[in-house]
């Protein structure tokens, strides 16, 4: 159990796009721990609104110290954290859940569409460092070019050569969903694992065509949460066998294979 | 002296210091283990257990409101064949009490539940959630309706020899009579507040926030009703209150115990600050010293009225 | 058309918009005109008169909670005759409707209000407060007994040819009861909630922070209570219902319209954004152009449940 | 009626004390109009938690364009008001309430304590600019000196010469209480105004040596308030005839005519 709440001091607060923030923060404990897939829960401010801490996945740790956090502005915990700056702590608890399972994999494929491309920059950095696989694609959609800010770069940046985008709006890569990458880039021949995290719908696609494939699939999900840590049961989701138990993304995932969660 | 005493004692038992964690929101105590000595607690009210295992209802089961949150978890829980078998060797060792909340749609179950756990090693005490207003056809009519919380208290109390306490509902005109009704029962500990009855439109989707429509408010937003609940409640029966209801800080806790509370649980705020129930425990021991008591049950009731 | 169409109807009367100001918070309309087109608004509910003055409750009378507040004001008002001389004149000129929100000891002083107040040129309701936790004899037991609410509904529509609305009390154990009572008593409208009855402490002077000890909540932190009964009571009764309860955005009176409610009231949100009011009606003119809508007459009752 | 709603722009955040501060801030309507005395609501967050606007007094305005408020961190409010920085707004109400009357007064004595100077300056300096009195004595008090700050400087600055002191703890002036100076430094040969505010045990000292002179005294009284413009009725003292209808201070003061009100 590595789990601890630490009191992390901003490093720095990098403006992505304009609604898409990077934090640094010194939190030696939680970087020197986590895995590829985990996520902290933020406390985004001392008063009581908002109340409850905001869950964000680990975008990258660095030398065991820091953790960053990629994050867009949609509501009150976000916007609280967009006006923060270095030198002020944030209380993270963390790491929390359990991330991605690439023991032993062979070709790798990161699908990743909008903020759901914040855990898989740390995944793609562990698996260079580790796997070394022959082959690692990363797919990369969002609705336009400026969603994905300085995203691409940052994989190519660490050795991610086949690195392919989709935009809906065609500002950038292919002119469609990034599931639509899957048959044009994955060989399929190779016994692909497919990683992937993003919209539902996306992940959705990016399943189905992995079933039809018979390739190995982990999604890593969203829901509502409020502790983050398996107390309070409301971030349930209903099982792949539809009336079995409820499976509880905050312990159970956020990563699942792809096979144990219902697609509705 | 040179540590605060902070015992108290409720239904013959005694409690290392006051500060209890509230059913549904420290899981089954080990999850906490990583951010609070649980041997610090003065106890650990674990997730309420039913008879049979639940699934609980269809997500989403939570959403923030201004200051608190609402939850339709639908009492989802092991059941009690694996509470017993996989739970409780756990908090055999946690080294502090524990308090087990039962839940049941019939006397029959309430009945059970008290014989079955009777038997069981490591058990203080009994919760009887009779309040919880998620499942159609459990608590809500036994929480709401005097005769009906007396005869589910006598149920429970006739099948046990562990101390019953009795966990009341808000959402009803008369808590007072409700409790000593409860107290009637022969309940030796009244606990309150539980959730109030609550909901949330999504204005977008123009569906409730919850699958379940309607969920139970907690956290911040509920204090002042809880503590005018729990200042009724003390003053109507003779049993000793254990306090519930947005308590976040050691003022909070003060707060209730003021108002005649003996025990007090800390709920929703262990999600915020996972240690927010240790840090009360320390704080009540700061207050105890600062102010130079005898003990933290000088300040039990203490509230001055004029 | 090249404006929203915003307007609603309760008892017979046409409300240009569905935003009205809650009582007790809105003074007699006057306090607002520096902040607020008062003709803007669909309708003034003023603070609750009384047949004679009241001085209200000793100070101090509020005091700030999570997402809340706690008032123990205890209806301290001019009185009918200097309301109707002094009061009266102005909100002659103000643009629109004009609620007058009564309340009494007795049956006879209902009676008696809705008399005088049927003879006053322009007021186009009276919302009858049955509901205050704050006065000892007062609207407490009229509120939470069905048999009472109705009798009191009753007394009031046989004296008045104005559109009479019941407000409720949320501290019962079933709106919905007291909601067909009050129908079944004449009412052409139902207004609810009033507040919560709620208690906060002062630790260091081990002092209840209110003089009245206990006081009623409002704000934000109620809101989800509040939108439960109302959703609630929609559905138990044929008659519009107003609803009230922690209203400060357009968002939150697009949830109270969806759930049923034919019109809002703005109570604490006054005194956090003093514009509040007029802000909800240009939201909801917004709202019903940006969807397209004939009018906001489409969102009442537009809950999608499944 | 010159009551109005203002959204200004932070100028300038100075850090007096420890724990006082003092904000300037672009609000020219209400810079405008405002009489000494009178106080705006101030909305310290957008969010709910602390929710109710807080009242502060006009500690001076400045060629009606800037309104200065001078304040002590005590709690959740004046603490996030301590935590702006200049460019950021805020959202005032104001002027409200009614101010000190100094029609046609000879000699003047303002008695503050602690942040009771606060309104006092700007009295001051009214003082100076219309009434040119023979007499303007000005006795100031707190704890300590370090809680005095720059004000008795301020003071002198502006020309008020007969500035005198008093702390509880001897460290600046007098040793004791400011309404000491009174008995000290007021000859009772004029007829004195005296415009007071402070804590209230303070206050009513200085009341009551007003009374047994036969002084005309002004006091500045504070209540918990929820809207500061007459409508919640939660601003209620008892008048000096204990049993007659309540005042509100935010309406029939903050200042009152010390036997207007019940001195219990
Ligand atoms: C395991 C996990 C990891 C996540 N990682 C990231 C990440 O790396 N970067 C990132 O930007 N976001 C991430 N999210 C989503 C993020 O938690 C929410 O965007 C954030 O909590 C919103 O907070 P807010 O206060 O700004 O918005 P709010 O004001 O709370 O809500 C704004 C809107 O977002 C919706 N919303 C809020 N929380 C969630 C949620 N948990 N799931 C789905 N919808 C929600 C609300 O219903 C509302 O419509 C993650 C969520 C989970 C569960
Ligand atoms: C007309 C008027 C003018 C004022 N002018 C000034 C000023 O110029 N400078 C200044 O520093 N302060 C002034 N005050 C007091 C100031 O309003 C409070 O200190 C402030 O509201 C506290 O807010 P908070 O959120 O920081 O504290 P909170 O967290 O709300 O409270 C902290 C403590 O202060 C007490 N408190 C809060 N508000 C009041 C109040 N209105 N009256 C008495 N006790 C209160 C609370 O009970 C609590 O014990 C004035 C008050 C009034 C009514
Ligand atoms: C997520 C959640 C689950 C809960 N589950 C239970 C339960 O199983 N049994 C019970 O008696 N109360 C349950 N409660 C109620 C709490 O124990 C407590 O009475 C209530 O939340 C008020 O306290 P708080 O405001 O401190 O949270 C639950 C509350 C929450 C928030
Ligand atoms: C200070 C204050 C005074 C009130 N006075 C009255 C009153 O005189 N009559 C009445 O029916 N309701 C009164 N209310 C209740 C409000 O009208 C409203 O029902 C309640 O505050 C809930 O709405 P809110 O959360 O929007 O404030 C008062 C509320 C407050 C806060
Ligand atoms: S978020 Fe509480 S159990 Fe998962
Ligand atoms: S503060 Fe509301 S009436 Fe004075």
């Amino acid at each position: 159990m590595n789990q601890c709440e630490e009191q992390a001091e901003i490093v720095r607060q990098e403006q992505l796009t304009p609604d898409i923030f990077r934090l640094t923060l010194t939190a030696p404990q939680i970087a020197s721990s986590a895995r590829p897939g985990q996520f902290v829960m933020v406390q985004t401010t001392s008063y009581y609104d908002p109340l409850l801490r905001r869950p964000l996945s680990i975008h990258q740790t660095v030398a065991d110290e820091q953790v960053q956090l990629m994050y867009k502005v949609v509501g009150k915990g976000t916007r609280l954290l967009a006006g923060m700056t270095p030198g002020q702590k944030l209380n993270l608890t963390g790491p929390l859940g359990h991330g991605f399972d690439l023991a032993g994999r062979q070709a790798i494929c990161l699908v990743g569409g909008g903020m759901g491309i914040a855990p898989l920059y740390f995944l793609a950095r562990e698996i260079l460092r580790t796997n070394k696989p022959p082959k690692c694609v990363v797919l990369l959609g969002a609705r336009t070019a400026a969603e994905l800010g300085p995203l691409p770069r940052d994989f190519m940046d660490i050795g991610i050569t086949e690195t392919h985008l989709a935009t809906d709006d065609a500002s950038l890569g292919h002119h469609g969903f990034v599931a639509d990458l899957l048959a044009q880039h994955l060989n399929p021949d190779h016994q692909w694992t497919v990683c992937t995290c993003g919209p539902h719908p996306m992940m959705k696609a990016v399943v189905s065509q992995c079933r039809k494939q018979g390739w190995g699939c982990q999604v890593s999900l969203e829901t509502m949460m409020a502790c983050g840590i398996s107390a309070c049961l409301g971030c349930a989701i209903p099982p792949a066998d539809l009336s079995g138990p409820y499976l509880h993304v905050c312990k159970d995932g956020p990563v699942f294979k792809a096979e144990e969660v219902a697609w509705l | 002296m040179s540590e605060a005493d902070l015992r108290v004692t409720i239904g013959g038992l005694v409690f290392k210091n006051p500060v209890l964690t509230a059913s549904g929101t420290f899981g089954y105590g080990k999850e906490f283990a990583p951010y609070v000595n649980l041997h610090h607690l003065g106890g650990v009210v674990v997730k309420g257990i039913s008879l049979e295992p639940r699934r609980g209802n269809s997500p989403p089961r939570i959403v923030e409101t201004a200051g608190g949150m609402l939850n339709a978890i639908g009492l989802e829980n092991v059941g009690l064949d694996r509470f017993i078998t996989e739970k409780m060797p756990y908090l055999l060792g946690i080294g502090t009490r524990v308090v087990v909340n039962i839940l049941g749609d019939s006397l029959e179950e309430y009945q059970t539940l008290g014989q079955r756990l009777n038997e069981v090693e490591g058990i203080s005490a009994l919760e009887v959630n009779i309040s919880c207003p998620n499942v159609k056809k459990g608590g809500v009519a036994f929480g709401t309706d005097p005769a009906m919380a007396e005869a589910v208290t006598r149920a429970v109390c006739a099948h046990t020899t562990l101390p019953v306490i009795v966990k009341l509902s808000p959402n009803v005109t008369d808590i007072a009579q409700i409790a000593r009704a409860v107290e009637a029962g022969g309940a030796q500990g009244i606990s309150l507040i539980n959730t109030l009855l609550g909901m949330a439109i999504d204005v977008k989707s123009r569906r409730p926030r919850l699958a379940n429509i309607v969920g139970g408010l907690s956290g911040p937003a509920i204090k002042p009703i809880a503590l005018r609940m729990v200042w009724q409640v003390a003053q109507a029966v003779k049993i000793p209150v254990i306090g519930i209801g947005g308590i976040t800080t050691t003022e909070d806790a003060l707060e209730f115990l003021l108002a005649g509370a003996t025990a007090i649980e800390v709920g929703t705020a262990n999600f915020v600050n996972p240690r927010a129930s240790q840090d009360i425990v320390e704080g009540l021991g700061r207050y105890v010293m600062e102010n130079k008591l005898d003990g933290i049950s000088e300040v039990i009731g203490g509230l001055i009225l004029n």
